[in-house]
């Protein structure tokens, strides 16, 4: 990454940390139940799911792509979980069955992507489709109950003795996995060389095709975990859990610093947007805004978080350029 | 430039001429280029010549495995070889200097250590983990063999002028020990100063045994430089001349369609 | 260098995970004995909610205690727990909940209950264990057979194909008149004419209960009488049959708000249907929520307490409190009640 | 110095585009009637199957379902020409719908003056979609994600909860859909007027022809002096226009409007653009196009409910279709154009 860029970040993330405790100030202005453990806990928890979308679906965009269909493939998780459950299987064959689902649905945004060319857009918004309304032609209108003790005290319980909900520990170990492969190891550094220049990655030996379809994958089975912990927190399974979730998980990425033309973006501004977005939504439902009113926040957080650094790209560079300290003959 | 003689122009090395390197037998894409035959020695640089649109790129492009041939057959080192990506191609030691450095040669946004380590970046890794210190050693060293003016290894490549992104890209494709390496149109638009640089650089490999083909619309060049040269007109193998048989009209006849006997 | 950077992400995730840890339950004991009582209804944006919640308001006056209504906007059953989270953090002193999916939201209700919160539920029950009293409008089983009694009367001969146009899959009350009414149909020879060839669900949404009305119509040409035992799907219900000019042909009955079905009733297209004083159930929740919180009472089988203007009320063996007998509006009464 | 022919990449590629475009319009031709074979082929298939789907009562019903989705395709449609999307017209529509519904409820406005409002509003949002697409350079996909939100989030901020019911509405306003002229119900000569007056002015007009250049080669528009961000501005303008036209007849056609109005009618809405042969690649596809994708929808929901087959298949099929219509799109264009590269050799 060029010296220029991580500065950049730096002082993106530096942004986040800033709006982080400002809207904790805020969240504890609006109300005194805001500032206690057990209200963080809940609102960690409450975060996760949209938290462990988020991580592929930075490196999908900073490969240059997008995956919108990520919460529906969220909700056909969920309502396969509760199909084959209702079928008496147990849940070690159940999970594991549902996470391939997943899989194979990333596989398939990969290959129209990758083979058939098309822009993963247009794929997604399909498929995003598709996916949900196969999670109602599997489980149609009905709710499926009546989990074992262990899997909803995972959902919905906390670390004993402490505030920790187990889903944060899940979301901790992939935040750490994600920020080691992005910066540290050449998967990464293809990742961002895609992102930055697919000709020359593809002119430098990569195989493009076979790693963006990696992420579609990767997409795939980390949604459809979080829609095995959704199931486990509402200890029930439905074909419209999930439902809007793509607003947050985009949001998170993009406020994150994810660039969204590609090759820009660090897994710690996704981590600190995340709780962003979940401190704000926090502080406002507890001064009684309905989630749906909140959502004009986060949308328009969205739209800033893009408008704002191409805004300012574009001040800066109609400044009279100042004379760079080395000349640079480009001749 | 005019008068001057040939040899002061181009520092052109005496090189031993080895083994055929690559063989081409009959390569031909549909309706781009077709029944495309030559050889390439270690040691010998091969120009190929001819007017934009002749199918030259394409032909490079089929030998990196960015495209697929329709017919014909490749050799490498006598061995049949089935080239489908450039993953393949390295493996076979057949590297592609592109011609359009910005677009498809570097990531400009990397810094020189990034872009020279790209190819590679795999083997650099130990349990995933790049060794960055290897990869900055490995840029220095190439750096220094081919003196790319910079601030350091750490520099971002979009700093650099044209003709040291031009070296960089070229140590790119060193870092790899490659045996055969393709350049098309390595000195296009790139000053002066840095031509005759990147000349000597091409002698040089030649000199330690590469086996090279240049692709070059300057047939000053392409004259001063290769052992043979191969015309290319529409797509077909129009003429070939040896270093002492070539002349620019003969090139340029050839290349136009009007080749003698 | 690299890791200079990753130690700002450990600074900030040491912020977050150091609250949560060390906060501990500091949200102090469970509700006070002060009536700060919350409704929770299966959707907000429902008429029939909004009657039952003037009810809760006149109580709280009543008992100078405070009212207020929150809800998710669209009738999931997952969209009521971050709610029941929000309350429980608000330290409110009852819960007054409606349960479109009654398992989905037994954990946070537990949650709530053991942190001292009174937890009544009224118009759909939570499961069992997840509440203290469950207010029942009507009992099941006499809203089942009033609906297919009044649809027989409604239908020449009192034979053919009826539908139902329910609410949502999970909710609890709509499933058990459902369930009644299957019975009725199955064990009572009056009704051996009448043939339930399709439940349809339209989440009561508006639009999704219009065009499952359409549906109905279309998918079944010779469909005699739909019953629709929610407000939202019956008015939906009318304003199909009236659009398609099959008002009449078409016998419509079901659960209504008088203020929603008078035009429909008086124009024929909807001749009789029932219901229950919704602002008395809305009045009764918070009452006993009221005196739960006060600990006047414990919630126990058999306990007896009276609710201000509505009298004596006992509380049955599975904890469980009968409003009254369903009442059927005709187009001579629909005139005398405004809700 | 040295030798070389001057054949700068644009002249070639803009001579080839040319040639591209006559073939893509000609494609648009093949499109449409390809729907028309299919949308036939599904006729005749369900007729067999449950034959009282051929009655003009069945059609006049799709038909009555399709008309307020054409009308917010027709608007789509030039979003979609200009190489964009627009998300948010579900919350648009849904917006103006309980605006306007409101505004008639509490007698503030007459039905002409609340229908005036409405259209108003739909065209304040969409111009909003517009500057932060044109001016602020968002890309189209993440702006309308963001406005989808912000527009429903508004739409329950003034709802507050409450709800405007048939009764609150004024009778008049009611009738629009239930009324009809000629003997062919309102709604659908609203919608069919509205697509015959886009799709002449977008076949005809100076603008029309210059979205369509803008959809299928930006940077040769930029170089013709089209001034592309304005009339992608105006494109978001006509597609909020046309939601809100679309939003103010939905209080009468539903009779009772809430905050949750036309939510997902944006997936709908893309699928039958899609479907209709307007190439998400931008530069070609017509509104004729779209509003026969429409309908070719609507029959195959109909068709669903006919058969008792699950209506739950319908999302599944919106999104399936947009999968294929967009897979085909991809293959002609990529045949077509291997053939002018192959003939214009490099």
């Amino acid at each position: 990454m060029s010296t220029l860029a991580l500065a950049l970040s730096r002082r993106w993330e530096s942004l986040l940390v800033i709006l982080l405790v400002a809207f904790i100030v805020l969240g504890s202005s609006l109300s005194p139940f805001f500032l206690s453990g057990s209200n963080f806990s809940d609102l960690t928890s409450n975060l996760m799911e949209k938290a462990i979308m988020a991580l592929p679906l930075a490196l999908i965009i900073i490969a240059g792509e997008i995956d919108l269909s990520v919460e529906s493939m969220l909700g056909l998780a969920s309502a396969l979980l509760g199909f084959t459950y209702a079928l008496g299987w147990p849940l070690w064959l159940d999970i594991p069955l549902v996470l391939v689902a997943g899989a194979t649905g990333g596989l398939l945004n990969g290959l129209l992507v990758t083979r058939a060319g098309l822009p993963s857009l247009v794929v997604t918004l399909g498929t995003l489709a598709l996916y949900r309304g196969l999670a109602s032609v599997v489980l149609g209108p009905r709710s499926v109950s009546g989990w074992p003790q262990w899997f909803t005290d995972f959902g919905f319980g906390d670390v004993p003795g402490t505030l920790i909900p187990w889903p944060l520990l899940v979301f901790a170990v992939l935040a750490l996995a994600f920020l080691f492969v992005l910066n540290r190891t050449w998967i990464g550094r293809q990742i961002y060389a895609i992102g930055k220049n697919k000709e020359a990655a593809r002119y430098s030996g990569i195989d493009v095709a076979k790693m963006k379809t990696f992420l579609f994958i990767l997409s795939g089975v980390l949604s459809a975990l979080a829609g095995v912990i959704l199931t486990a927190r509402f200890s029930s399974a439905r074909a419209d859990n999930g439902q809007g979730f793509v607003l947050d998980v985009v949001t998170s990425v993009l406020l994150g610093g994810v660039n969204i033309f590609g090759g820009e973006g660090t897994i710690v501004g996704v981590v600190l947007a995340i709780f962003v977005i979940g401190v704000l939504r926090n502080g406002l439902t507890l001064a009684d805004v309905s989630p749906d009113t909140q959502s004009v926040a986060v949308g328009a957080l969205l739209i800033l978080s893009v408008a704002g650094p191409t805004l300012v790209r574009r001040i800066s560079a109609a400044r009279p350029r100042r004379q760079l300290t080395k000349p640079v003959s480009n001749s | 430039m005019v008068g001057r003689r040939l040899e002061t122009l181009f520092p052109k090395e005496h090189a031993t001429i080895g083994e055929v390197a690559l063989e081409v037998r009959g390569l031909a894409r549909k309706g781009v280029f077709s029944d495309v035959s030559f050889q390439v020695r270690h040691g010998e640089i091969v120009g190929l010549a001819g007017l934009v649109g002749a199918g030259r790129t394409e032909v490079a492009r089929v030998l990196f495995g960015i495209d697929r041939a329709d017919a014909g057959e490749v050799l490498v080192a006598g061995k049949r070889a089935d080239i489908n990506s450039p993953k393949d191609a390295m493996r076979l030691g057949i590297v592609y200097v592109p011609e359009d450095r910005h677009e498809q040669g570097l990531v400009l946004d990397f810094s020189i250590a990034a872009n020279v380590s790209l190819p590679i970046v795999q083997k650099l890794s130990r349990l995933l983990v790049v060794d960055r210190a290897q990869e900055r050693r490995l840029a220095a060293d190439y750096s220094k063999q081919l003196q790319v003016r910079s601030t350091g290894v750490d520099q971002t490549a979009s700093g650099l002028s044209g003709g040291n992104q031009q070296k960089v890209v070229i140590a790119k494709w060193l870092a790899t020990r490659p045996t055969v390496l393709l350049l098309d149109e390595p000195t296009q638009g790139v000053d002066i100063g840095a031509k005759a640089e990147v000349h000597r650089i091409i002698s040089q490999l030649a000199a330690q045994g590469m086996a090279i083909v240049l692709i070059s619309s300057e047939l000053l060049e392409v004259l001063g430089m290769a052992d043979r040269i191969v015309v290319l007109h529409e797509g077909r193998v129009a003429a070939e001349f040896g270093r002492d048989n070539a002349s620019q009209e003969r090139i340029m006849a050839a290349a136009t369609g009007h080749a003698e006997a | 260098m690299r890791w200079r950077r990753g130690s700002q992400f450990a600074t900030a995730g040491m912020a977050i995970l150091a609250l949560v840890a060390c906060g501990g339950s500091s949200g102090g004991g469970g509700g006070t004995t002060a009536l700060n009582i919350a409704f929770l209804p299966k959707a907000v944006n429902n008429p029939y909610f909004d009657v039952a919640a003037s009810g809760g308001q006149e109580a709280a006056t009543a008992l100078s205690g405070q009212f207020k209504q929150v809800g998710p906007s669209e009738a999931t059953g997952a969209a009521q727990i971050p709610f029941i989270q929000t309350l429980t953090q608000q330290n409110v002193s009852a819960i007054v909940v409606s349960a479109d999916d009654p398992d989905a939201i037994a954990p946070a209700l537990k949650q709530a209950m053991a942190k001292g919160i009174k937890v009544v539920g009224y118009d759909s029950s939570p499961a069992k264990d997840a509440r203290n009293v469950f207010i029942n409008q009507a009992d099941s089983k006499g809203i089942g057979v009033v609906q297919v009694q009044m649809v027989c009367d409604e239908i020449p001969g009192c034979a053919g194909e009826i539908a139902v146009l329910s609410a949502t899959s999970t909710a609890t009350n709509q499933n058990a008149w459902i369930q009644a009414m299957k019975d009725e149909l199955a064990s009572n020879s009056k009704y051996a004419g009448l043939k339930l060839v399709k439940v349809a669900y339209g989440n009561d949404d508006p639009q999704t209960s219009t065009t499952e009305a359409q549906a109905l119509l279309t998918s079944y040409p010779n469909l005699k009488g739909i019953i629709s035992p929610t407000t939202v799907g019956i008015s939906a219900a009318a304003q199909v049959l009236k659009q398609t000019g099959k008002a009449g042909k078409v016998q419509l009955t079901g659960l209504g708000t008088p203020n929603l079905m008078r035009a429909f009733v008086k124009d024929g297209t909807c001749k009789e249907f029932a219901l229950w004083n919704v602002k008395d159930l809305g009045y009764l929740a918070y009452y006993t929520a009221a005196l739960l919180v006060q600990g006047k009472i414990k919630g126990n089988p058999g306990e007896k307490f009276t609710a201000g203007r509505l009298g004596d009320y006992t509380i049955d063996p599975n904890g469980v409190v009968l409003l009254g007998p369903p009442f059927v509006f005709k187009a001579d009464n629909i005139d005398q009640l405004n809700f | 110095m040295s030798a070389q022919a001057i054949d700068s990449p644009s002249n070639s590629a803009l001579a080839g585009r040319l040639g591209l475009e006559r073939t893509l319009t000609l494609v648009a031709r093949l499109r449409e009637a390809g729907i028309l074979l299919v949308l036939l082929a599904v006729v005749v298939i369900v007729t067999i199957q449950a034959p009282l789907f051929f009655s003009v009562s069945n059609f006049e019903q799709i038909l009555l379902n399709v008309s307020l989705i054409a009308i917010v395709a027709v608007g789509q449609t030039t979003v979609v020409l200009t190489r964009n999307v627009d998300l948010s017209v579900g919350s648009v529509v849904g917006l103006v719908a309980f605006a306007s519904g409101d505004l008639l409820k509490e007698h503030t406005l007459g039905v002409a003056g609340a229908i005036a409002v409405g259209c108003a509003l739909g065209l304040g949002l969409g111009a909003l979609n517009g500057l932060i697409v044109a001016v602020a350079r968002v890309p189209a996909i993440v702006a309308t994600l963001g406005t989808l939100y912000v527009y429903r989030g508004l739409d329950f901020l003034i709802a507050g909860g409450k709800q405007v019911s048939a009764i609150d509405l004024p009778h008049d306003y009611l009738g629009i859909a239930s009324s009809s002229v000629l003997g062919i119900p309102t709604l659908i000569v609203a919608a069919a007027l509205i697509a015959v007056v886009a799709a002449y002015l977008l076949r005809n007009s100076g603008v029309g022809r210059q979205l369509y250049a803008i959809g299928s080669n930006p940077a040769a528009a930029e170089v013709v002096g089209i001034p592309t961000q304005r009339l992608i501005f105006g494109a978001f303008v006509v597609c909020g226009l046309c939601a809100g036209v679309a939003g103010v007849l939905w209080g009468s056609r539903f009779g009772s409007v809430n905050a949750l109005a036309a939510s997902g009618l944006e997936l709908q809405v893309i699928a039958a653009v899609v479907v209709g042969g307007v190439n998400i690649f931008g530069g070609s596809g017509t509104v004729v196009g779209a509003v026969l994708g429409a309908i070719l929808l609507a029959t195959i929901e109909n068709a669903l409910r006919i058969l008792h087959l699950s209506e739950f298949w319908l999302l599944a099929i919106d999104g399936a279709i947009i999968l294929l219509a967009v897979g085909t799109d991809a293959a002609i264009r990529g045949y077509f154009q291997r053939i002018l590269v192959r003939t214009g050799r490099r």
